[in-house]
């Protein structure tokens, strides 16, 4: 029997990529943090605390923790749409701050002044955050541009939504990136929709890698659902960016569990209570999970524990948040111009 | 009269456009199957199909574009566009293709397409989502610009601006959708380029429009009015461009003192413009020089104090006109 | 000896895709025209009469001849970019009338107000004259989304240069056109260069045609040197087309012989005299000559007096466009607003 | 002092930034091999590599996005428009990214950038390639606008708009590519935001900037203090934001009449932002209104008599004049 369930665990294991116990509770720690994270957002918008558009990540986060968490170098730069919590969450960036962020408050990412969709933080590489659908693509490839420049080995990702494929943004930057060489790793986050239009109403080719023959451009489709694969594929891309300077385009296919903002129901017309439920079955954090338990790294003990350990830290990001003081009147005519 | 929601009565006047012309259809993201992201389509593509009622990718300049070649060939597009902020990467299309096609064509091909969508800020929208455009259009030789303040204009005017023969953007305010006023029994229009005098009165003039005037500038002038024992007449242009810029001198001529109230940024926004004009046709009628009031000349922060501190608001309004009075040493 | 000239006839004939005599040399004249009429364009701009920017169309003739005056209907749609004069004058417009444009005269297409990027014909369904680059793509979409609208049979063709395929509209119009199956026929010229940025330089893929895989779009590669085969195959998309209402991509292959626009010299620093002259052995108008004289359709007496015809008929516009009236003042008011 | 032509004073400004900091590069299309489609960027090639003088692709949108992504990040790049018409499709990226960055990130990231290119009409471009945008980007919050009118205001403005910490709209003038003027020995700059009185004079003032004050109102002036007996005073703002309103209202309380004449559009122009200025700043000291030259309202047309009827031009100048004169009746 010890020899039995040393084996299931050698081959679940070896479904592990060969990352180390603590990597992996970490990521399993980062995901569940940007779910329940999520969760109290949903709360507080609720009670009219969060004000405005709020993009929830629920049932991606394998997607934020396999990339950022764990195939790029804290020195690499991020850069994404809107729906951002989890991908500021997963570079490092104190979840403290995005909640004071979401609540308007001083101590917020950007002191209040971006709110949900546009989180940032330099310290952390974190360039945003930015809510015009597509037109963050070109930046990325801009910073891949000055990476290049500088002759550093940095890289940037650039996640994008399904929806973002379709805009002219998406194929400026794309051939830019692919025609100079630039380090970036463009990574579509499928979730099958874009609002309430579906990718096969909205994109003539529904194999959204199949974009990147355009621009005779590395790519891949990933199994977002699984953390380890989002890792081990990222990583590649990420390291392929590193060593040759070439960009990828990633087609990761996942799941958002909830609408679109806030404002949207989680099952509108356009896709139906069973479909999010059948979804939910791949639930990335679930699965995650299993595996680890299966591999004999953790048990319901830790799960258990964790689980406890991560409301605690939601709770002190709210509590930070309320307790944070408004932005003073005026900061209104600061940070218009630089050094002015 | 029947009371209506300005979503109502935008939905009524598509409604009955599209049903009196068949070459009347309505394109924009999530306007079809989920009825509009603020549901301003409510129904109409249960009543008139996929050919008429269509949903887009995410893909402004391409549908904007799309709509300006149908409509160059005979077609009558309303393009909806989610906000006005979005129509920023159209913007080409607009100002050459839409705006320019007839002069530029030597006057063969017009172009009868009506734009639509909300402008301004909601609430907690943050820069990039509470631009209130009207300038940079209104800028722009051979568009109109309409922007209603009531149900009742917004019907009319809209479907006068889908049986315009020319491009027309119409800005509504996604915070006004739920707003309710009276409109006509049955068939109206109301004239583009045509302004209203919404309110009497004699010792200064508020010039204002959409969302600023009905839900800011209402408020202040009852406050303004019982505050400073003074009377306020109410000018609503109702379209900016072309602007009734009579009816406007009409009313400063008599009061002898304006403020214009806008959502937009100061520099070069509509209110200089207006600014301009009055002082050209009244100088001499002017007993102070005309006042504006607009957003502070910075991008919208998303917290709420200064989203307050940047829009305009009451105690704003009330500087204002106190100016135009030189009342404001005497507190 | 009679039998191997018919031998040979019938074969060079074979090639000649069953049209008849009169079509041919209508195509062939069409084509001197286009080419006679823009030398003496060259005349007129360099003696400061025509104004502005001036796109010249020598050495890309076989694609306007074979595509709009030989693959399409009168009443099917054509909507093109600044280096119109050519595909106006296939369409049928009155070359008098472009030339009066460029002379800026009142008699002009457009009465003087679009000058030589600007000619359009709405008695001949010609819409056009484009300048911002690639922004009429998403017009042709639009004019074949009308044509499937009223389900009338009729399609749009649109041409573009191989520098529009980078820009942003080029992405948005096809992805449109395809996923909503419009019948709209996207001809892209290429003749290697956007002003003095050569393909490899200015898009991730040289093939162009491969773009339509990002759209699942039908497409095809055309050599522009061969009025036949520049027929042939977008007639074989037109009518594809109009039976299917579906979109295709073809990139037809050719050369401009001259600058970019008239203040570009012919072969500035981006290209030898070499290749322009390598590439003018493959004179499509040459070329045609040669095959309408092996099938026996024409021989040098024909080609004396198409020469003479047509710049009698060259003169004629200028004589014209001369003698032509300025537009008045008040002109400048008119045509603003419709109906005004 | 040297003479050079436009052309060189900015070639010579990138060049000599380029030197001093390793961060600058040139982008935008045809701007290395070609030497610029204007020869504004000859030799730059050549002296700096292909690293640092880069040509880009037809994606106006693109290379805009990348030049604000690269400022992010910490270099200063130089994105050329071939000319401004063709940035009508980048606005998103100018008005979203570049103009708010800062401001949304709370102070973080600041987009260190210049976008430059020829502005306004040449001769028969006609109405898409004859625009004079600076009202549409004066009007954004978090931009700033240069537009010189001589060579040694160009030079010295140029440097100051590479070295500034915020994105510069810098717009030059196609025709003015060849004019000549003296620039100062060796390395300066002239600060933005700061206007000059280019000549002095005591009837009227005459705001005016970039190419209809060097081709245009040059020669009003001279023909009209000969015509009408007068002096004129001649302020160019050089930067359009921030407007050096103070140096005007110091002019125009002297002459107490004021001109602006502009090439762009008049709805909403830059203008009738400065007569709202002027106005509330000098009111008590204006003996007429403000008046304003500017484009007629309409796509400018291609044929020469239409094109010079809707310019700027003497005639209107001269009208102009007289009106804050009051000497229209006396002809
Ligand atoms: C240019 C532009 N158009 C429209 C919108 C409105 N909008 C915001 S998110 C969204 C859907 C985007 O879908 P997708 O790219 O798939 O990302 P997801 O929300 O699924 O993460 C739309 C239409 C916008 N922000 N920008
Ligand atoms: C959006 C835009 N950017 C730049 C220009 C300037 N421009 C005019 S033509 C041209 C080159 C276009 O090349 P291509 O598409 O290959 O067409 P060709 O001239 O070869 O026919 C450029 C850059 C423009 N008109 N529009
Ligand atoms: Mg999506
Ligand atoms: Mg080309």
């Amino acid at each position: 029997m010890t020899t039995a369930t040393a084996a299931v665990s050698k081959e679940a294991k070896s479904g592990l990529a060969g990352l180390s116990k603590e990597t992996l509770l970490k990521w399993y720690d980062d995901m569940l943090l940007v779910r329940r994270f999520e969760e109290k957002c949903a709360q507080l918008y609720g009670m009219g605390k969060i004000m405005g558009f709020c993009h929830l990540y629920n049932g991606q986060e394998a997607v934020s923790t396999g990339s950022i968490l764990g195939a790029i170098n804290p020195d690499d730069y991020v850069i994404t749409a809107y729906r951002d919590h989890g991908q500021a969450i997963s570079k490092g960036v104190d979840p403290k701050a995005i909640m004071a962020e979401l609540l308007g408050k001083a101590t917020g990412t950007t002191k209040g002044k971006g709110g949900s969709m546009h989180i940032f933080s330099k310290e952390h590489n974190f360039l945003g955050g930015h809510a015009i659908v597509g037109s963050h693509l070109p930046l990325a490839a801009g910073v891949a541009f000055a990476c290049k420049y500088r002759n550093e080995k940095r890289i940037c990702l650039c996640f994008m939504g399904d929806g973002a494929t379709n805009i002219g943004d998406f194929h400026e930057a794309l051939n830019l990136a692919a025609l100079w060489k630039l380090p970036v790793v463009y990574i579509i986050e499928n979730n099958m929709y874009s609002m309430g239009t579906s990718v096969e109403r909205s994109s003539a080719v529904e194999d959204l890698s199949r974009k990147a023959a355009a621009y005779n451009m590395r790519n891949d489709i990933v199994d977002g659902s699984d953390v380890i694969e989002v890792y081990t594929k990222v990583k590649a891309a990420a390291d392929h960016a590193r060593k040759t300077g070439e960009p990828s385009l990633l087609e990761v296919r996942t799941y958002r569990y909830r609408g679109h903002s806030m404002s949207d129901p989680i099952h509108g017309h356009y896709r139906t209570k069973e479909e999010v439920e059948e979804k939910r079955k791949y639930d990335p954090i679930l699965l995650f999970g299993e595996r680890l338990k299966k591999a004999g790294l953790a048990d319901d003990g830790y799960f258990e524990e964790a689980d406890k350990r991560i409301k605690a830290l939601v709770d002190e990001c709210v509590e930070f948040a309320e307790n944070s003081p408004e932005p003073s009147v005026d900061e209104l005519w600061k940070d218009v111009y630089y050094g002015e | 009269m029947p009371v209506v929601s300005l979503r109502e009565a935008l939905n009524q006047a598509m409604d009955e456009e599209m049903e009196r012309d068949e070459r009347v259809f309505l394109m924009g993201e999530e306007v079809a199957r989920y009825n509009g992201a603020y549901k301003v389509s409510q129904g109409l593509l249960s009543k008139w199909g996929e050919r008429r009622i269509i949903d887009t990718p995410i893909a402004e300049s391409g549908f904007a574009g799309v709509g300006i070649g149908a409509a160059m060939v005979g077609l009558r597009p309303i393009v909806e566009f989610m906000t006005w902020n979005f129509s920023l990467v159209a913007y080409d299309q607009i100002v050459n293709n839409a705006a320019k096609m007839y002069s530029m064509s030597g006057g063969q091909f017009h172009v009868p397409i009506v734009f639509r969508g909300p402008g301004g800020a909601a609430h907690g929208l943050a820069a990039t989502h509470s631009q209130a455009l009207e300038a940079i259009y209104a800028h722009v030789a051979g568009l109109k610009v309409v922007m209603p303040s009531t149900c009742k204009d917004a019907k009319g005017l809209l479907k006068s601006a889908i049986r315009d023969e020319n491009p027309v953007i119409f800005i509504e305010s996604e915070v006004m959708y739920g707003d309710k006023g009276e409109i006509p029994e049955g068939e109206y229009t109301i004239p583009i380029g045509v302004g209203e005098v919404k309110k009497e009165g004699k010792d200064v003039t508020i010039v204002s429009w959409s969302k600023i005037l009905a839900h800011v500038v209402w408020k202040a002038v009852e406050t303004l009015e019982q505050e400073l024992g003074i009377s306020i007449e109410v000018v609503d242009p109702r379209t900016i461009k072309p602007m009734d810029y009579d009816l406007i001198v009409e009313s400063v001529r008599k009061t002898n003192r304006v403020v214009i109230v806008e959502e937009g940024w100061p520099f070069a926004g509509v209110g200089a413009q207006l600014a301009f004009e009055i002082t050209a046709r009244a100088f001499d009628y002017l007993d102070a020089p005309v006042e504006r009031v607009t957003q502070e000349d910075v991008p919208l922060p998303y917290a709420k104090t200064l989203e307050k501190a940047s829009l305009p608001n009451i105690e704003k309004i009330r500087r204002a006109v106190k100016n135009v009075l030189y009342r404001n040493g005497q507190e």
